[in-house]
């Protein structure tokens, strides 16, 4: 990835939604599957992927200058395992409970794909300013992608959203969303409806870029 | 993505300098570290010991105060002689009421449930046989079926006064008797796995309650 | 014995750190494409499992009594360390397993299932037979995982899968229903 | 001479009589008894089930299958069999989904019939009984009165089932691993017992699966293999133990043995293409139903011993390739 | 013989013999046109040596042999030549002819020559006369004969096979010359055996066929080894590494000859003709072939002219019936549909099935449902399943590596499919596809 000009604000919103780490590259698999039960854990280890990804991101791309290229991953696992260590720290005096549930998986995010392809790719070689804007721009698209899994499986697999109840008492829940399998196939169902929604957009874009006067635009096929 | 670009900066960087930055870094790291760990863990062992306080509190029905013992050399103890480390020796709770009669033990133990390990702590009264409560700490059962061991307060309670050896029977074979567990129904791994625990547990560790009651005993009555 | 046997079959199919845990997906549906490549990866990382444990072991009983909170970073570190000795070596003995590897065995120290395991196996308490076991186990569950899945990848590679399923959505459908039929064995050695 | 409009085809211009639909629809209608006994046992409920389960394998293969997929039988099959795997009391609504995921995430994600990899039906029932354990293992008895329902079928959509009176009792496995109770081997093979809809008559499934066998539309080598398999771990277990482990018999014709190993474990999709590996097949299948009966959490383990060998089907195959006429090794081990 | 005598797997198609199997064998009336491709048995095509306007007596050589795989052709009636050209071959391309205008009222008879004693003839003589004749294999697949009869010196040959199996449906070619001809099946294999310098000669012959058996054991020459042999009936019986490894027990190694272990095939009809060219010193110019089929009014064996298209055939067998539909050269297993009704008789033409709208099979096929059926019939070992999924997504070299060159499209699996997926066809595809690969490379 040679690095071209891009607009600030691209940096940003690239890694939200464009290049999703999760649901686009597949980094970071891991906790996206495993704590993504309830939309709380998602959230709390949204944010504690963000907070590491946003700092390491900062400190990396502050003394990149300094880092031997041999030496270069280690040390950016250095520097990241510091971060994950405070937030796991942290996590566990805030909410005790969260973390009890988010079990080992915290400490994981030092070996989560994601944030080390972020330095090694951006952070590595652009300035401050913009690899913040990029860390803040792929943890945000992190912590929507775990949200998305974690509704539907809060929602399937308990009958609740954020803890509240949706659909009354009598509601039967569907505990494989909230079991291992489950996480596979919700990612799984996501994939789907997007390449869905994306071959319906990259139709629909053929059949209006279709010129006047030359025949009418090939059928879309039916989904 | 990891292709190995050499940094082009390599060079132009003193050796010196170099070291002391990432001397600072790290010193900065650790010092970030150990800063928010004496922040944190204080909060963190409050928030343990208040977990294990009410854990205990509640299978032991509301003790005064407890104190914790050590298995330790084939006995229960109080004290440990210098230089053992008493987080890595399994513990027995001990509880006493306010006039300082002894309530029974708090036992904490673990074996393989359906999925994985289900850990759980129990009160106890040795001299009766009586279970007192029991409390799951941990366990990866079933979510709605298995999960009923630490969810179904009808199952849960059942514990509370009951006789060991402990007896898992079906809910309409149960005839009353002291040592019967009615089980889930479709959970009977699950609830035989927690009835087992007891079990195993005071199979194992009564000797040495009776040896530590003895012993207190004698201690007490000058 | 009885447990070190319980610990093994419960990490490599009860509690398979692939389809159980979602540890170690990178290689899970990087290197999954092929059955040869699938199964070398495999025993690369019972190899670097068994070698971790043996670190992390090493780690909790020595140093870290001393310094807890320097925990994640000393494994990660270690392992780290030990894994790129470990790259050195197999690019020096076999360079067509090594390309075969490519980018993953770099990356298997960033892989979740190894540390995953170091820490799993410390917050079990496991001591050095028990950690032992479960690495092996692990190991063998992942392998086990890695190969199912890339024999039933290289079947679908000739079949025609709808567009919208291509890629990463057929792989975690497959490996969703592989996650199924593993819930099989819950409870399997647990004494009834 | 009137000489005639010439048609080119490819040869062979002879074939064989069988062709896929009915292959297919022959399976469907080998499973009529099959149907017939289990709503002989359970009642309308049987119908209900069974119809909804259809009913949703069904309607998912006409919306998302490719043209003209609905006649070829194969989604019929699949709801059938998901339907004959479900207690008689789960509620309808469950029985659909079960088989729209069969259908959906089991077979048309592959790329429709021939394609996929594990048995839809199992599938199906895989999905439901990881996502409503309870009412997947609530097993009603036979009633004196044969019209009333066996449980709430009738529950609204993503609604819990009401608890209904209806007696319930453990499946002869159960009451074996969880209470040490045998069941007289006449109710196991007549069917007279707990269990899914259609799982509990064996013999007259061992009679429809023959007449598919002899038809050649099933590879009798699989449940050939299971049975046996089966039979001598379970033989070999009840001389070491003959209290904990119960003998043969009653393994082969207690759960789901007999549906799977005739039904499921043939499909031809899901089933290795070589004899040799379906003789590794149904060991496999065999080997692993009684791991988990035995020493496993569950009390029944075809539906995952077939799920999990399905898996590794690719496997086999690559792992059996026949070796060719007059190839090297003439020793090697070939299939017959 | 204790052993049963046949080979694994393979199929059993209905025989559907019965329509000609009691029918005398007749000789058809020369039509007036005959086309002679250049091309009519495996290896290098013959170079004409006629040009138009040429007057060619019956038996005349109009095409040179180029080579040793390569025989001449010969003229099978007496006439003018009329072009030298392109014409519809049976396997549907157009490939280059001589056409000969019959004379319209010659009585045929050959130009005289000069029948020499095969006796007295050596070895060497013998192939050479034999090549000279233009025979070749008349079981379908036309290799040359002479190159069958001059085996290497390191393959030392032990036994001669006679295939009489004739295990394609309908066809009664072989059938009837074993009925009606059995002494000069005897002639031509005592030249075979004197050609070969081989004592042991086995005759294999399907059980379907007792009046054959019958007549061939009544007729069995006392001063030789020669042996018949009663086989199983099954598709491809008919395949000579099928039929070896039936009679004999030996299995020829993938990718080798029968004459690597020891032995040498040769048709029913091949052997004949040898004889008859040694009595008559006639060339191959005219053969015996099965016209049949639900299609074709009088379904016939006919002795036929080399070259006779497919219309004077069919019109020689009382015409199409109302509802023909295809017409197959060879064996309905094998052999090839032709688009036209102008192709012409080959050499290795075993005969004409004429199929009706009825027995056309449907040609909707389903996706493969893995059954394995194919991998039951198929008498040489392969997996045609996933010979078939490779070749439909077109990954040709993974074909080879599953040994796709011991395919010889028997067409079992194709018979066997309930998808009813073409694989043969697929497998030809891939095969046309590799070769060109490897000249191209």
């Amino acid at each position: 990835m040679s690095p071209r000009e891009t607009a600030p604000q691209a940096d940003f919103f690239r890694g939200v939604w464009r290049e999703n780490p999760v649901l686009i590259q597949m980094l970071g698999l891991c906790p996206a599957l495993a704590v993504t039960n309830t939309v709380e854990n998602s959230l709390w280890m949204g944010l504690a992927t963000f907070f590491v990804l946003t700092g390491s991101s900062f400190i990396v791309s502050l003394i990149k200058k300094l880092i031997p290229g041999e030496v270069r991953i280690p040390t950016f696992i250095l520097i990241i395992a510091t971060f994950v260590t405070v937030a796991d720290m942290s996590l566990e005096a805030i909410v005790p409970t969260v973390h009890k549930q988010l079990g080992a998986f915290v400490a994981l995010i030092v070996v989560n794909c994601m944030i080390l392809s972020r330095q090694e790719a951006f952070a590595a070689k652009r300035p401050l300013g913009r690899s913040l804007l990029d860390a803040f721009g792929t943890g945000l698209g992190f912590i929507v992608a775990l949200v998305m899994m974690g509704a539907i499986r809060e929602v399937l697999g308990n009958g609740t959203l954020m803890g509240f109840s949706l659909f009354g008492p009598n509601f039967e829940p569907w505990v494989i969303f909230i079991l291992p399998p489950g996480g596979f196939l919700t990612l799984g169902f996501w994939l789907l409806l997007l390449n869905w929604f994306q071959k319906w957009r990259t139709e629909r874009a053929k059949v209006r870029a279709w010129p006047e006067g030359v025949g009418a635009p090939p059928e879309r096929k039916a989904a | 993505m990891t292709a190995p670009a050499p940094p082009p900066t390599k060079m132009d960087v003193p050796v010196k300098r170099l070291l002391v930055t990432l001397a600072t870094a790290g010193a900065v790291a650790g010092f970030l570290i150990v800063f928010v760990f004496g922040w944190t863990q204080p909060i963190i062992q409050a928030y343990k010991a208040e977990q294990l306080r009410l854990a205990v509190q509640e299978v032991l029905k509301a003790p005064d105060r407890f104190d914790t013992l050590y298995v330790h050399d084939g006995a229960l103890t109080a004290e440990l002689p210098a230089g053992v480390d008493g987080t890595t020796l399994e513990q027995v709770f001990v509880g006493y009421r306010e006039d300082g009669e002894r309530i029974g033990f708090a036992v904490a133990a673990g074996e393989p449930g359906f999925q994985d390990i289900v850990r759980l702590i129990f009160g106890y009264d040795r001299a009766s046989g009586t279970v007192l409560g029991m409390k799951v700490l941990e366990s990866k059962e079933t979510p709605g079926l298995g999960d009923k061991i630490e969810k179904d307060s009808a199952f849960v309670l059942q514990f509370d006064g009951a006789v060991t050896p402990l007896l898992g029977v079906k809910p309409r074979d149960a005839t009353g008797d002291l040592h019967e567990i009615d089980m889930i129904t479709g959970a009977t791994i699950s609830s035989r796995v927690v009835i087992r625990i007891i079990n195993n547990t005071i199979e194992r560790l009564g000797p040495l309650l009776d040896a530590y009651a003895a012993s207190y005993a004698a201690a007490t009555v000058p | 014995m009885g447990e070190v046997f319980w610990i093994l079959v419960s990490a490599m199919v009860v509690n398979n750190f692939t389809l159980y845990y979602f540890l170690g997906l990178c290689p899970f549906m990087g290197v999954s494409a092929r059955v040869e490549t699938a199964v070398r990866m495999g025993m690369a990382n019972i190899f670097v499992m068994t070698m971790a444990s043996l670190c992390a072991w090493f780690l909790n009983t020595f140093i870290l009594p001393h310094a807890p909170y320097l925990r994640l970073i000393s494994f990660i570190v270690v392992i780290a360390s030990f894994v790129q000795i470990v790259e050195m070596v197999i690019k020096k003995v076999s360079p067509k397993l090594f390309r075969q590897l490519g980018i993953y065995l770099p990356l298997i120290t960033t892989n979740c299932a190894i540390l995953g395991l170091a820490l799993f196996q410390t917050n079990r308490g496991y001591g050095l037979i028990q950690g032992l076991s479960f690495a092996v186990g692990a190991g063998l569950g992942l392998t086990l995982a890695l190969v199912l899945m890339a024999s039933i990848r290289e079947t679908g590679e000739l079949s025609d899968v709808p567009s919208i399923a291509k890629g990463m959505a057929l792989v975690l459908i497959i490996a969703g229903s592989l996650s199924l039929a593993f819930m099989g064995f819950a409870g399997l050695l647990s004494a009834t | 001479m009137t000489a005639p409009r010439l048609l080119i085809t490819a040869s062979p211009h002879l074939s064989e009589p069988d062709s896929t639909p009915k292959i297919m629809w022959h399976v469907v209608l080998s499973l009529l008894p099959v149907v017939g006994a289990s709503i002989y046992f359970f009642g309308p409920s049987a119908v209900l089930v069974i119809t909804a389960a259809t009913a949703g394998a069904l309607v998912t293969e006409w919306i998302f299958g490719t043209r003209g997929s609905l006649l070829d039988g194969s989604a019929m099959i699949t709801g059938i069999l998901l339907g004959l795997v479900l207690p008689a009391g789960i509620p309808l609504w469950m029985a659909f989904v079960g088989g729209v995921f069969g259908i959906g995430f089991g077979k048309l994600i592959f790329g429709g019939l021939g394609q996929n990899i594990f048995n839809p039906a199992l599938l199906g029932r895989a999905f439901l009984q990881a996502a409503f354990p309870v009412a997947m293992t609530t097993w009603p008895v036979i009633r004196e009165n044969w019209w009333q329902l066996r449980g709430d079928n009738l529950a609204l959509p993503l609604m819990s089932p009401k608890e209904v009176d209806v007696l319930t009792e453990a499946t002869p496995l159960g009451l074996m691993k969880f209470e040490q109770t045998g069941t007289d081997l006449w109710r196991l093979t007549l069917g007279a017992t707990g269990g899914s809809l259609g799982e509990t008559a064996g013999v007259l499934i061992l009679l429809c699966g023959g007449y598919l066998a002899i038809r050649n539309y099933l590879n009798w080598r699989i449940p050939a293999s299971i049975f046996l398999t089966v039979a001598v771990f379970s033989v070999l277990l009840h001389l070491i133990d003959a209290a904990r482990y119960p003998d043969a018999l009653f393994m082969l014709f207690s759960g789901g043995l007999m549906l799977g190993a005739v039904y499921m474990a043939t499909d031809m999709v899901t089933s290795p293409v070589t004899n040799l590996g379906c003789w590794v097949f149904g060991f496999g299948i065999g080997f692993l139903v009684v791991v988990i009966r035995l020493w496993g959490g569950l009390a029944e383990g075809v539906m995952y011993a077939i799920l999990l060998m399905n898996a590794l089907v690719p496997f086999i195959n690559r792992a059996t390739q026949p070796r060719a006429f007059g190839a090297e090794q003439p020793k090697a081990k070939q299939t017959t | 013989m204790g052993r049963k005598l046949r080979f694994r797997h393979g199929v059993h198609p209905p025989e559907l013999k019965d329509l000609t199997a009691s029918v005398p064998i007749r000789r058809m009336p020369f039509p007036t046109e005959i086309v002679l491709p250049l091309s009519q048995h495996t290896g290098k095509p013959s170079r004409a040596i006629v040009r138009p306007g040429d007057w060619v007596e019956r038996g005349d050589k109009v095409g040179e042999a180029d080579g040793f795989i390569s025989v001449p052709v010969h003229a099978s009636a007496a006439g003018t030549v009329e072009e030298v050209g392109l014409w519809p071959h049976p396997n549907g391309f157009y490939s280059p002819a001589v056409r000969i205008a019959v004379a319209p009222f010659s009585a045929q008879v050959p130009r005289s020559r000069i029948i020499p004693d095969w006796e007295g003839l050596s070895r060497e003589q013998l192939v050479e006369a034999v090549k000279q004749a233009g025979v070749v294999g008349l079981g379908g697949a036309a290799f040359p004969t002479h190159v069958k009869l001059s085996p290497p010196k390191d393959a030392p040959i032990d036994t001669i096979l006679i295939n009489g199996a004739e295990c394609e449906p309908y066809l009664t070619t072989d059938h009837r010359t074993m009925v009606e001809y059995p002494e000069r099946m005897h002639r031509g294999l005592r030249i075979m055996m004197r050609c070969l310098g081989v004592d042991r000669a086995m005759i294999g012959i399907e059980k379907n066929k007792p009046d054959a058996i019958e007549a061939i054991r009544a007729t069995l020459p006392h001063d030789l080894d020669v042996t018949v042999h009663r086989l199983t009936v099954k598709y491809p019986q008919g395949y000579e590494k099928m039929l070896i490894k039936a009679i004999l027990g030996r299995e020829v190694p993938s990718g080798k000859l029968p004459m690597h272990v020891g032995v040498v095939v040769h048709n029913v009809a091949s052997v004949a003709t040898i004889a008859e060219v040694f009595e008559t010193g006639l060339p191959l110019i005219e053969r015996i072939m099965t016209v049949t089929g639900n299609g074709v009014r009088q379904p016939s064996n006919l002795i036929v002219p080399v070259g006779t298209k497919t219309r004077d055939l069919i019109d020689a067998c009382g015409g199409f019936s109302d509802d023909a539909r295809e017409v197959v050269f060879g064996g309905p297993m094998m052999g090839t549909a032709v688009a036209s009704l102008d192709a012409p008789v080959l050499k290795g033409t075993t005969g004409v099935v004429v199929l009706t709208d009825a027995d056309v099979k449907p040609q909707k096929s389903y996706p493969c449902i893995r059954c394995g059926h194919c991998l039951d019939s198929c008498p040489v070992f392969l997996n045609p399943q996933v010979l078939g999924q490779l070749a439909l997504s077109e990954r040709y070299d993974e074909m080879e590596a599953h040994n796709l060159a011991d395919c010889m499209l028997c067409g079992c699996c194709g018979y066997t499919c309930p998808s009813n997926i073409p694989l043969p066809q697929l497998f030809q595809l891939a095969k046309v596809a590799l070769r060109r690969q490897q000249t191209a490379a």
